[in-house]
């Protein structure tokens, strides 16, 4: 277990960045404007995620991070995909 | 010592990451435009989550081969899925904002192809989506 | 801290689900269904699963996302 | 030509394997290059994307020039966006125009079109062969060769060296 006073800032400031990106979700006007605001939090989510990982101190963890990575980019080009022409 | 060193510096490079990601969400509220916003926020969030990890690499030196993984595939997949975001907001019609200054894709399409206007009109659907 | 985290993340899964179930358009429908689990699987990693948090972002982020816009495209096309 | 393009493919998986376990136990050696050897053969049947891939002692000095101008220009962006996000009067000037690239081929455009997306108020649109739209967030100039000595012409000179 980290205790470490910096990366719990960091965590913190990540999190608020959460939320000003889920206020963007809901607001949006258009769906294309949703869809940056999951691309954003899904990136912030890497880091949200390596954030965990140092916290409790298990390497494991940032597998979790790398398929996290690999989806959220997968729905973003699937969605992406969808909305322009179909599949 | 030489720990205690290695925390301060990795937690202010963190710290500095996750700052970078605030003004990429910040970026995404303020901006007038889709386009825009897709800038700022692919930008900030790119280096930011870089940071981020390297930071984490200075409190655990023997992560350094997942890390870089995951670095690596930050910096290859976010510019292709910004792009993908963007082609398909620009092909749905998406408005830009009113400070835009030229727009030479348009010109471009309809000289080339004129019934391109009429055909998106058509693609709109019934099911309300 | 971990308190905070999960706090955070449970509202913004709140959230996520209130769309999910409100707007009218179901595209966006599905996109916040994604949050939803993306978060969840955050949380799923808050409390030491991370097998769990592995498998519910492939199922619910990956798998269902794509066969959800497959299903919406064949009935926009009219043949399902 | 065939052949280098199985190298490279073999050399890329055994990297990635060995970083991702994080040891190098005998084991996981064998295992990885098993694998390695056998998975080029399934999923590289025609792949070109390699075919332009020099390996002379130029180009290894370019690819490390390379990335250290885009690291410059990414931090560059990121204080560019840094600015116009905090300033209260939001300084846009966005507008899309007209590049034209003279690289070949298609490693190298795929390159230049993601350091584009991540360089200082740009973002890659389309893609049609050789001309890039691209959407510019403080347009300087709208004609066809300032845009491109601009934008592209940063990337290209290293670029040219290393995929032709």
């Amino acid at each position: 277990m980290v205790n470490n006073i910096y990366l719990q800032i960091a965590t913190v400031i990540t999190l608020i960045a959460f939320i000003i990106g889920m206020y963007r979700f809901v607001k949006g006007p258009h769906k294309a404007d949703r869809m940056v605001a999951f691309d954003m939090v899904s990136v912030a989510g890497i880091a949200l995620i390596g954030f965990i990982a140092a916290f409790t101190n298990k390497l494991i963890y940032l597998d979790v991070a790398l398929v996290y990575g690999i989806l959220g980019f997968l729905g973003v080009v699937i969605i992406g995909r969808y909305i322009e022409r179909g599949f | 010592m030489n720990q205690e060193i290695m925390e301060i510096v990795g937690g202010i490079i963190a710290i500095i990451g996750s700052i970078f990601i605030l003004l990429g969400a910040i970026g995404i509220v303020r901006m007038p435009d889709t386009f825009n916003r897709i800038q700022t926020g692919t930008k900030a969030s790119t280096l930011g989550t870089i940071l981020s990890l390297a930071g984490l690499f200075f409190f655990f030196p023997g992560w350094g081969g997942k890390l870089f993984i995951l670095v690596l595939f930050v910096l290859i997949t976010n510019p292709v899925s910004s792009h993908v975001l963007a082609r398909a907001a620009y092909h749905i019609g998406v408005p830009l904002t009113k400070k835009t200054v030229v727009d030479q894709l348009k010109e471009r399409e309809i000289i080339s192809n004129p019934s391109s206007a009429n055909l998106k009109k058509v693609k709109t659907n019934e099911i309300g989506d | 801290m971990f308190i905070i985290i999960a706090i955070i993340l449970g509202v913004i899964s709140l959230v996520g689900g209130y769309i999910a179930l409100t707007n009218p358009k179901l595209s966006v429908g599905i996109i916040a269904t994604g949050i939803v689990s993306l978060v969840a699987s955050i949380l799923f990693l808050l409390l030491a699963a991370p097998d769990v948090a592995m498998t519910e972002a492939a199922i619910g982020s990956g798998l269902t996302t794509v066969i959800f816009f497959y299903v919406l495209n064949k009935i926009r096309q009219g043949n399902a | 030509m065939k052949f280098k393009n199985y190298l490279i493919m073999f050399i890329t998986l055994m990297v990635v394997w060995l970083l991702l376990n994080n040891s190098v136990a005998k084991e996981i050696v064998l295992v990885g290059l098993g694998l390695s050897l056998v998975l080029p053969f399934l999923f590289c049947g025609k792949c070109d994307l390699f075919n332009h891939f020099k390996v002379t002692p130029k180009a290894l000095i370019y690819t490390i020039l390379y990335f250290f101008v885009f690291i410059r220009e990414l931090v560059k962006a990121n204080w560019d966006v840094v600015k116009r996000v905090i300033s209260p009067k939001l300084p846009i000037n966005p507008g899309i125009v007209e590049v034209k690239t003279v690289l070949k081929s298609k490693i190298g455009r795929i390159i230049l079109a993601n350091s584009i997306t991540l360089t200082p108020g740009t973002l890659t649109l389309e893609m049609v062969d050789d001309t890039l739209f691209i959407h510019w967030i403080d347009v300087q100039s709208t004609d066809i060769e300032g845009a491109s000595n601009a934008i592209v012409r940063t990337f290209e000179k290293y670029l040219e060296e290393m995929y032709g």
